[in-house]
């Protein structure tokens, strides 16, 4: 049980983090960041001590409290620690500590720092939940809660008008997502009447679920994850989601949060391998998402989006791995991913700070020399991302691709070219980054205090288009590149440790291992492929090169700062650019039909409720006043006359009868009893 | 017993004499209050009388006159509205040059006649009783001198009343003609047999019609508005509450009763009459912005509401109707004695109610509680009272015809709330606080711990009243 | 039609009841036709004579005597009054029907309708006639019974007629004073 | 008989308002001083209810009975079972923020506070009957306050809008009366007491027709869709505690009477109506979210949200089962809390920029920081977000209803993405982007009575979504016996073919 | 002596001449004669019943007499208000009389 309450102080430790921030150090900064780094720096170790104590002995362990009982629905809060969450666990713990270190540099001149370590130290919490979890409710409320996290930090600078859009966008897609997450939770109840993971493989086993409802209710839980983990059709977000600090996209939208979908089929992977449709379902949802996202990032200008494209790309691999049968590659890719995406994303807010927080690559060009920690790390990362032997995004990456060697062939050659377009879109951005000449449109600091101006958005130039745009004064350039700063300590320290994990954490996974990480982490209902192929190391090592070389080819040598390749591809390049069109056509679809529905309904509310039902209704009464009220005359005769009309009509009504079965109806009326 | 049974209308008749006399030899300044305060010590005595008749029961005068608790019961309700009203009218009528000992005479002499209505057990005793309070009224009403609107409103109601008079008397000859009396029970007992001639319910139907216009039943009601309107607002308040209150009692009496084997013809009219009057009553009080008239219309949806409770024709039925009058004359005075203290001015216009709560907190107050009690607000009197008649209705089986009638007062909503709305919403048209003697202080203070108390502990009187009921036979 | 109380009509009682009716009738028609408020005026007290008349033949001689006493000598001089008081313009058309022919036609069919029907109704009941005598003295018996049985509607009547009286000095007088 | 708690609870507003009427109109501060007590001690007392409600024993508790109209049966019969206690310490807690939410207030205090005192003491006073009349008589008496309150206080078209609020309500209330009359004669055992009227066994065919009448009389306050119009009106119309009143509590009496008095006593009845009720309900939540959407005034919007959660309520309210009873009733909690932090916070800034047009707002979160994380947590509880109370109740009923009506609970679910996009849509343009107005730049943020509505019914909309068994375990003891008159749930009725789970 | 039904029939014309003159003359004192017609209709109505059928208590006589002095008691009131309303407004026909309507 001891590893149980260490769990639950990993878990809770965040939480408590938050609330004395929000309820007490709120006013005071740094005390509040090093609240928030305390608590998380806390958990980070003793998660490293219960990943100790877990593969030591992996047997599960799990604590759990009542809660809530509803009816005949019970329930619980509990915590699952095993491989797999133990694993996750560390590596959410020690990459937000990492990040939260970077961030007391990044955002040390931000007004709203004592939220922003709030906020984190929140989400960490929620994150830490997911991972916990040991039912389906805990996972949907932590996945809200995080979902939340993500919607408050995303728009963190809410006065952005963009920040606030992609804030709601974010959380609204991803509800979209939810929305079938919660119904395949309801429905997994109804059939098994539990919650919990073990409950429900334990259904699944015995069989106690339809299989076509097994189908659906798993597709509608991976809906859950394809929210989440911005999968085709809802991948919209991530990118915008970048309007957040960049912390929050290396933690959230990059190392941890989106990864809780792939987290979340690995932990109820029970119930996908039950059910060969879903698994298909996953695997192509994977690879055409990994496919989409990896040439969009081809054709970003903004640095953060083509890395979240890429995080994007590679989350749909890990779905494609599971998908296709390949838990434990998966699983390690998720990990690995982890570690290379965050120092991918803290590198590029390394450069933006340093920067002028200019984020489109096509103003920056031939940093290397201002800033050679930060270029060194991002190389670094770029090659775990691309996968070259040895560093770690190649061994997770080797082994999704073998799986599909096994299992699929055209999504194994899909998987091919995506590692082409990964290496391809890392060294765009490397190169343009930091080799070359300098961009003509870089920024300059400005005034005495070198504060930042917003430049325009110059997207990708064409390079039949760079006359047309106005060229900074070289000068002025060169005065203000001396103020350029060198990294702080504070983004030094925690690159160098994800540019080392980055580098080295794929050796757990080396093939030869005796108790490799396939030992550790594996599906035990599934015979897995963990052999090593050598043709596919072999061929994806030189996809990878020659992805770097082709873009060396292509930006390594340019001499304006313009996209080459847009000259090259053509209408397919704009494809990629705009996204396929994606907003576009979601957005056509929510103007027309949702918010066109609502000025409809509420069109209706007006005229008809209110308009006809209730003022209708009303004024029907009031006119029939009026009019009735035209016999008062005044006239008393007039009186006298509908006085003796009433007596005439009474008297002939009693002498002759009355038409029709109107006695019968009033003695019916009479009669009800 | 002897004349002791007549002892509550012997001392309000010869109350009114000794007024009548006094003001034969005083000079009676327009401004003194204190006849009326007499006429309304009179009744409280003529109640206290009344009071005493309670389980008395007894028949006298050859089977024309009963004291029964029904009877003593709309005494009661007679003596209170009449005493109320002399409590305030003075304040009133001093303004408007009309000795307050000229009309708290004629209140007397009119709340004699609606003490004796209840008790008349033949035709005779009836009719004349009905007149006595016909003829005080129409003074009453037209008595307002220099004021063209009462006179028109007086002679509109003789008119009218004189027309319903012989309408009611040609009734009362055909059914004296087909039965050889004009004793109710001799009636009753004439056409218990089940076979009557046609020209019997013709008879039935025109006494229907001739104390139709005193119950305000559609389409008899069309005096109402126009009297309410000319009239003084003490005399309205006595009116609406409580001439139709004794002509109730003759009607429960004379239907209930005599004309029992008659139901066949009057029960289905009285059924479809009141939901017609309900309905009209209400609906055309909608566009009102004379705050009398809006009362006269209120008054008719009311009366329809009662009628409900008389269809019933059940022991509950009767109870409720007793109960029903007694409440809402209360409630009909405070009304009136609001619109008295101040609105008469301007005729009663709703645009003078403008701003009332920032004027006279109290009056408006009053005025509030009074129109929730009429709209039917738990627990006010006015609601107990709908409750009443409405489980009578439904008790007695008329569900479809409760439901319309219950839909139907969801319209009064709106008249009385717009009063509310203009007395605590609107700004005040003129900003002068308003001023008004201890009489109608008194008086409201009265209707207003009368429409809360009988609300909040109906039991008692409604006890009365059910007790009362079990001597009306059907 | 045998009466078994009164025996067969003969040629007088017809003829009596014959000229009785008609100025009952003539009376009540010349009130509503007459153009003149006066002629008017006098075809009501001739109607009122010929009511009186009704009463005599059905032997109520009291109430004969009662109808001219009060209806002649004081209603019909009240209104005799009043028609003086209030006239202005041409006598010769002083007694309009009203302009609406609405009102003027609907009236019709009201009033003639409501007759129709009532006379319809009342020939076909068959009337039990009654065979008691009537009382020796007539108006000994009804003044017994105003003062037993009717005790109260006598009392009632009287303060009946001194509301109506002092009602009607209430609101006229001032008018009466001024007029004067 | 020891000290009355529940009408204590239920009658100290109206002590509060009858001290008022003794205090000096000019005499501002203790007025609201008064009226702040009287509420506090009627908090007090629901806090206590809560805690000291027997749950072991079950039951109506703290019962109080006398003689009131015995003719008919009628008794003064106050008392407390879990659902009371739960929407007694609701009525509590919006009354006691409602007095300091007006607390801004300079027009016509007293009678200002009379008014809403006396409302207070009627809704609390339909939670604690246990008499079928005087429930009615508390749900009758809650109409006049209201008129007054919108009428001399609020805002916008105030006079239509009150005036439409009494003509509905007063509607509903008719329908009702004539369903209480109805089974009161029909049951023939002369009397209003709920206890003995749910003992009594109607036959199927009152049963289906009783229900139908109570349930369409009750359906207007709640409101259920096409009887809805006066609510949008009256609640954007109302002064800010008005508001806050009428969508914490008095929608709330609608939905309380058909599980009071229409289930309880008709189970069969309700079982035959419940397609039909369910369908109503997915019809107001989705109807509502999207006519919500389509608002360009906040409090019209929040006013059409509320619609839209009363469905998750009256959805499961049709369901019939345990959870999703029980889903509903906390829903009442849930929902009325944050239904009044939202018009709060509402009000809080129509008092400070004078607009409620969402589109004038914008980047207000800058200026005032602690009133737009308010609001993002109502509008979060709004969302059903786990932590928030509304959570609970939300999911219950999803719970609850799947098994029953599986399609017509797909639907209500989507309510929860629109919701959360018109409710974040509405944070972004009224409190966050840059901005808008410069005059905006100088308002105030939350004064100390705004902190006091804003943290306490922060504090129980987060405590209740942390720790729900609290007033879960109350409702459910208050569920049992309505439950045990229940048939067991089945799925679908004569709309089945909607289904298809099973 | 005549059958009762002549004198019924005479009785109901007399009445509905005094109704159509009630409902169709604009003279106000005119309208009160006609209302005093139909209540002589009535008395004539009553006293044949009483004589034919009801000798014996003769309550029809009776009825009459009060008949006789309420219709006596409205004129007097009735002559009083027009002639009031004949000093303010200087007519007496009732269909100006439309000060109060709606």
């Amino acid at each position: 049980m001891e590893i149980a309450w260490l769990a639950w102080a990993v878990l809770f430790l965040p939480l408590a983090s938050f609330l004395l921030i929000s309820l007490v150090t709120w006013p005071y900064r740094k005390l509040s960041g090093l609240v928030t780094i305390t608590g998380i720096g806390i958990s980070a170790i003793l998660s490293l001590w219960i990943l100790a104590r877990v593969i030591a002995d992996p047997t599960p362990v799990t604590s759990t409290w009542h809660w809530l009982t509803v009816g005949s629905v019970r329930i619980e809060f509990g915590c699952l620690v095993d491989a797999l969450s133990a694993s996750m666990m560390m590596a959410v713990c020690v990459v937000s500590f990492l990040i939260q270190v970077y961030s007391t540099a990044y955002m040390e001149h931000d007004e709203g720092y004592s939220r922003f370590f709030a906020f984190m130290a929140l989400f960490t919490f929620s994150m830490l939940g997911i991972v916990l979890a040991n039912n389906f409710l805990m996972i949907y409320i932590f996945w809200e809660l995080v979902g939340l996290c993500s919607y408050l930090l995303i728009g963190f600078w809410y006065f952005k008008p963009a920040a606030a859009a992609a804030a709601k966008k974010a959380f609204v897609v991803t509800r979209f997502g939810d929305f079938g997450f919660l119904l395949g939770i309801l429905l997994l109840f109804h059939f098994v009447g539990g919650f919990n993971y073990g409950e429900i493989a334990h259904a699944v086993e015995g069989g106690h679920i339809p299989a076509s409802w097994l189908t659906i209710a798993t597709v509608l839980v991976f809906c859950g994850a394809i929210g989440k983990s911005a999968q085709f059709p809802l991948h919209v977000w991530l990118p915008d989601a970048m309007e957040g600090p960049t912390p929050v996209s290396a933690l959230i939208h990059a190392a941890t949060m989106v990864a809780a979908g792939v987290y979340m089929v690995a932990r109820t992977y029970d119930l996908f391998h039950a059910s060969a449709d879903a698994m298909l379902v996953v695997a192509y949802i994977g690879g055409i998402t990994a496919f989409l996202a990896a040439s969009m990032a081809v054709a970003q200008s903004r640095m953060k989006r083509i890395i979240a494209y890429s995080t994007c790309s590679h989350l749909a691999y890990m779905m494609m791995a599971l998908g296709l049968g390949g838990y434990t590659a998966g699983v390690f890719h998720l990990l690995t991913h982890c570690f290379f995406k965050a120092l991918l994303f803290l590198s590029a807010g390394a450069v933006m700070t340093l920067y002028f927080h200019e984020e489109n690559i096509w103003r920056m060009g031939g940093l290397y020399k201002y800033m050679k920690v930060t270029a060194v790390v991002m190389i670094l990362g770029g090659l775990s991302n691309a996968g070259l032997f040895p560093f770690a995004g190649f061994f997770s990456k080797d082994e999704i691709l073998v799986t599909a060697l096994h299992a699929n062939t055209g999504l194994y050659i899909l998987g091919l070219l995506v590692a082409f377009l990964t290496t391809f879109y890392t060294f765009r951005l490397i190169f343009v980054v930091f080799f070359g000449p300098r961009s003509e449109w870089s920024p300059v600091a400005h005034g005495h205090d070198h504060h930042h101006v917003e430049l325009p958005d110059i997207g990708n130039p064409r390079p039949s288009q760079i006359w047309k745009m106005q060229p900074v004064d070289p000068a002025e350039r060169a005065e203000s590149d001396r103020h350029l700063k060198k990294e702080p300590w504070a983004m030094i320290i925690p690159l160098s440790i994800l540019a080392t994990a980055a580098v080295v954490a794929g050796f757990v996974g080396w093939p030869g291992l005796e108790k490799g990480f396939s030992s550790f982490i594996y599906y035990h209902g599934a015979h897995e492929h963990h052999a090593f192929d050598m043709t596919t190391a072999v061929a994806s090592n030189i996809i990878v090169i020659v992805g770097i070389l082709a873009a060396w080819a292509i930006y390594g040598k340019r001499k304006t700062a313009a996209d080459p390749l847009s000259e090259m591809l053509g209408p397919v390049y704009r494809l990629f650019e705009r996204k396929y069109y994606f907003d576009e056509i979601y957005l056509w679809f929510i103007r027309r039909f949702v918010d066109g529905g609502a000025a409809v309904l509420a069109w209706f509310e007006e005229n008809v409720f209110t308009g006809v039902f209730a003022n209708g209704i009303g004024g029907l009464f009031m006119e029939l006043g009026r009019v009735l009220r035209l016999f008062q005359s005044g006239w008393v005769q007039r009186y006298a006359l509908i006085f003796f009309l009433g007596v005439l009509v009474l008297v002939m009504i009693l002498i002759y009868g009355v038409p029709g079965e109107v006695p019968g109806a009033i003695a019916a009326i009479g009669g009800v009893k | 017993m002897g004349v002791g049974l007549l002892l509550p209308e012997i001392i309000a008749c010869i109350g009114g004499l000794l007024i009548l006399t006094e003001r034969l030899f005083s000079k009676g300044e327009p401004e003194r209050k204190d006849a009326a305060w007499f006429g309304a010590g009179v009744l409280v005595i003529a109640g206290v009388a009344a009071l005493r008749l309670l389980g008395v029961n007894e028949t006298a005068f050859q089977g024309s006159y009963r004291v029964d608790d029904l009877a003593v019961f709309f005494k009661l309700v007679a003596v209170v509205a009449g005493a109320i009203t002399l409590l305030f009218a003075p304040d009133l009528l001093a303004q408007r040059r009309v000795k307050s000992g000229d009309f708290a005479a004629l209140v007397l002499f009119a709340a004699t006649g609606m003490m004796l209505l209840p008790s008349a057990l033949d035709f005779i005793t009836l009719f004349i009783s009905l007149e006595l309070i016909s003829v005080s009224f129409y003074v009453l009403i037209g008595m307002q001198r220099g004021e063209v609107r009462s006179a028109e409103a007086g002679l509109k109601y003789l008119l009218l009343s004189g027309l319903a008079s012989a309408v009611l008397l040609y009734g009362m000859s055909l059914i004296y003609g087909l039965t050889g009396s004009t004793y109710l029970t001799a009636i009753r007992q004439a056409f218990s047999g089940g076979e009557w001639p046609l020209l019997a319910g013709i008879g039935s139907l025109m006494i229907l019609a001739g104390l139709g216009l005193k119950i305000y039943l559609v389409p008899f009601h069309m005096w109402a508005p126009d009297v309410y309107e000319g009239a003084p607002a003490p005399t309205v308040a006595f009116l609406a509450s409580g001439s139709s209150a004794a002509a109730l009692a003759a009607v429960l009496r004379l239907f209930g009763e005599s004309l029992a084997g008659l139901n066949g013809v009057w029960l289905p009219v009285l059924l479809v009459l009141a939901v017609v009057t309900i309905a009209l009553g209400n609906i055309v009080a909608l566009p009102q912005t004379n705050m009398k008239r809006l009362l006269a219309y209120s008054s008719i949806a009311h009366a329809g509401y009662i009628l409900l409770a008389i269809v019933a024709r059940s022991s509950a039925g009767t109870a409720a109707v007793m109960y029903y009058c007694f409440l809402y004359a209360v409630t009909t005075v405070a009304a009136f004695g609001v619109i008295s203290a101040f609105a008469e001015t301007s005729g009663g216009e709703i645009r003078s109610f403008a701003g009332l709560a920032r004027r006279s907190p109290f009056l408006a107050f009053v005025m509030l509680i009074t129109l929730a009690s009429l709209a039917g607000v738990p627990p006010l009197a006015g609601f107990m009272a709908k409750f009443a008649v409405f489980a009578a209705a439904v008790q007695s089986g008329y569900v479809v015809i409760a439901g319309i009638g219950l839909l139907l007062s969801v319209i009064s909503i709106y008249y009385y709330f717009m009063v509310i709305k203009a007395m605590y919403v609107d700004e005040p048209v003129e900003a002068t606080p308003i001023t008004y003697g201890w009489g109608t202080q008194a008086a409201l203070i009265i209707g207003l711990g009368g429409i809360i108390l009988l609300g909040l502990i109906p039991w008692p009187l409604l006890r009365l009243a059910q007790e009362a009921a079990t001597f009306a036979r059907f | 039609m045998m009466d078994p109380v009164m025996g067969e009509p003969n040629n007088a009682t017809v003829i009596a009841f014959a000229v009785i009716s008609a100025m009952v009738l003539f009376g009540g028609l010349g009130v509503v036709l007459l153009r003149n408020v006066f002629h008017a005026l006098v075809a009501m007290v001739v109607c009122f004579l010929g009511v009186a008349g009704v009463y005599f033949s059905l032997q109520a001689d009291f109430l004969a005597v009662m109808q001219v006493l009060i209806y002649i000598g004081a209603v019909a001089v009240v209104i005799a009054f009043a028609v003086m008081l209030t006239r202005r313009g041409t006598m010769s058309d002083s007694n309009r029907f009203v302009d609406n022919s609405f009102q003027l036609v609907i009236g019709t069919v009201v009033a003639g309708g409501l007759g129709v029907l009532l006379l319809g109704e009342i020939c076909k009941i068959a009337w039990r006639i009654s065979a008691d005598k009537l009382p020796g003295d007539l108006t000994r018996f009804l003044g017994e019974a105003m003062l037993s049985k009717l005790a109260i509607p006598f009392e009632i009547a009287a303060v009946l007629l001194l509301v109506a009286l002092v009602g009607a000095v209430m609101i006229a007088l001032e008018e009466v004073q001024k007029s004067r | 008989m020891g000290f009355p708690v529940v009408s204590a609870t239920v009658f100290a507003p109206l002590i509060g308002a009858l001290v008022i009427m003794c205090v000096p109109a000019s005499r501002k501060e203790v007025i609201r001083w008064i009226a702040a007590v009287a509420t506090g001690i009627s908090l007090a007392l629901a806090i206590y209810m809560v805690f000291g409600y027997d749950l072991a024993a079950g039951g109506v508790q703290f019962a109080e009975k006398i003689n009131w109209l015995p003719a008919f049966g009628i008794k003064y019969f106050v008392g407390a079972d879990g659902i009371s206690v739960t929407l007694l310490l609701l009525t509590a807690i919006v009354g006691f923020t409602g007095v300091f939410a007006s607390w801004g207030i300079q027009n016509r205090v007293k009678e200002y506070y009379i008014t809403f005192l006396a409302l207070t003491f009627a809704c609390a006073g339909v939670f604690a009957a246990f008499d079928l009349f005087l429930l009615f008589v508390f749900f009758e008496l809650a109409v006049l306050p209201k008129y007054v309150l919108i009428a001399v206080w609020g805002s916008t078209k105030k006079e239509y809008a009150a005036m439409k609020l009494a003509l509905y309500l007063t509607l509903g209330g008719a329908i009702t009366l004539l369903g209480i009359f109805c089974l009161y004669f029909v049951a023939g055992i002369n009397t209003m007491d709920l206890l003995e009227l749910a003992r009594h066994q109607f036959t199927h065919n009152q049963q289906v027709w009783l229900f139908a009448l109570l349930t369409l009389g009750f359906a207007v306050q709640v409101p259920i869709v096409p009887l809805h119009s006066w609510l949008p009106d009256a609640h954007t119309g109302a002064p800010t505690a008005g508001s806050m009143i009428l969508a914490g509590v008095v929608m709330k009496l609608g939905a309380y009477g058909i599980i009071r008095v229409a289930i309880w006593l008709f189970p069969e009845g309700a079982v035959v109506w419940a397609p039909v009720v369910a369908i109503l309900a997915v019809v107001c939540v989705v109807y509502a979210a999207f006519v919500a959407m389509g608002q360009k005034d906040l409090k019209y919007m929040i006013a059409n949200s509320s619609i839209s959660h009363m469905g998750y309520s009256v959805l499961g309210i049709a369901a019939l089962t345990t959870a999703a009873l029980a889903g509903a009733l906390f829903q009442f909690f849930a929902h009325g809390i944050m239904a009044a932090l939202n018009f709060a916070i509402a009000g809080m800034t129509y008092d400070r920029t004078h607009t409620r047009i969402i589109a004038a707002m914008g980047g207000l979160a800058k200026v005032m920081p602690v009133i737009a994380i308010a609001f993002a947590i109502g509008c979060l509880a709004s969302v059903g977000l786990p932590g928030t109370a509304s959570f609970w109740a939300e999911f219950s009923v999803f719970v609850g209803s799947f098994p029953i009506f599986p399609t017509l609970a797909v639907l209500a679910i989507s309510g929860i993405v629109f919701t959360a996009y018109y409710m974040l849509r509405a944070i972004q343009r009224v409190f966050f982007e840059p901005l808008r107005h410069k005059e905006f730049a100088n308002l105030p943020d939350a004064r100390w009575y705004d902190w006091v509505v804003v943290s306490v019914i922060i504090f129980f909309i987060i405590a209740m979504g942390v720790y729900p068994s609290l007033l879960m375990d109350l409702i459910s003891s208050g569920l049992s016996p309505i439950l045990a008159g229940l048939p067991e749930p089945s799925a679908g009725g004569w709309l089945a073919f909607l289904g298809g789970v099973q | 002596m005549m059958d009762i039904s002549c004198y019924l029939g005479l009785s109901t014309i007399l009445f509905v001449i005094g109704l159509f003159g009630a409902l169709t003359k604009r003279n106000a004192i005119v309208v009160l004669m006609c209302i005093e017609l139909m209540l002589n209709a009535v008395n004539i109505n009553l006293v044949a019943f009483s004589r034919f059928l009801d000798p014996g208590q003769l309550l029809g006589h009776l009825f009459v007499i009060f008949t006789i002095a309420v219709a006596a008691a409205e004129v007097a009131v009735g002559i009083a208000l027009v002639l009031v309303l004949n000093r303010y407004r200087d007519t007496i026909d009732l269909d100006d009389f439309t000060w109060l309507k709606g």
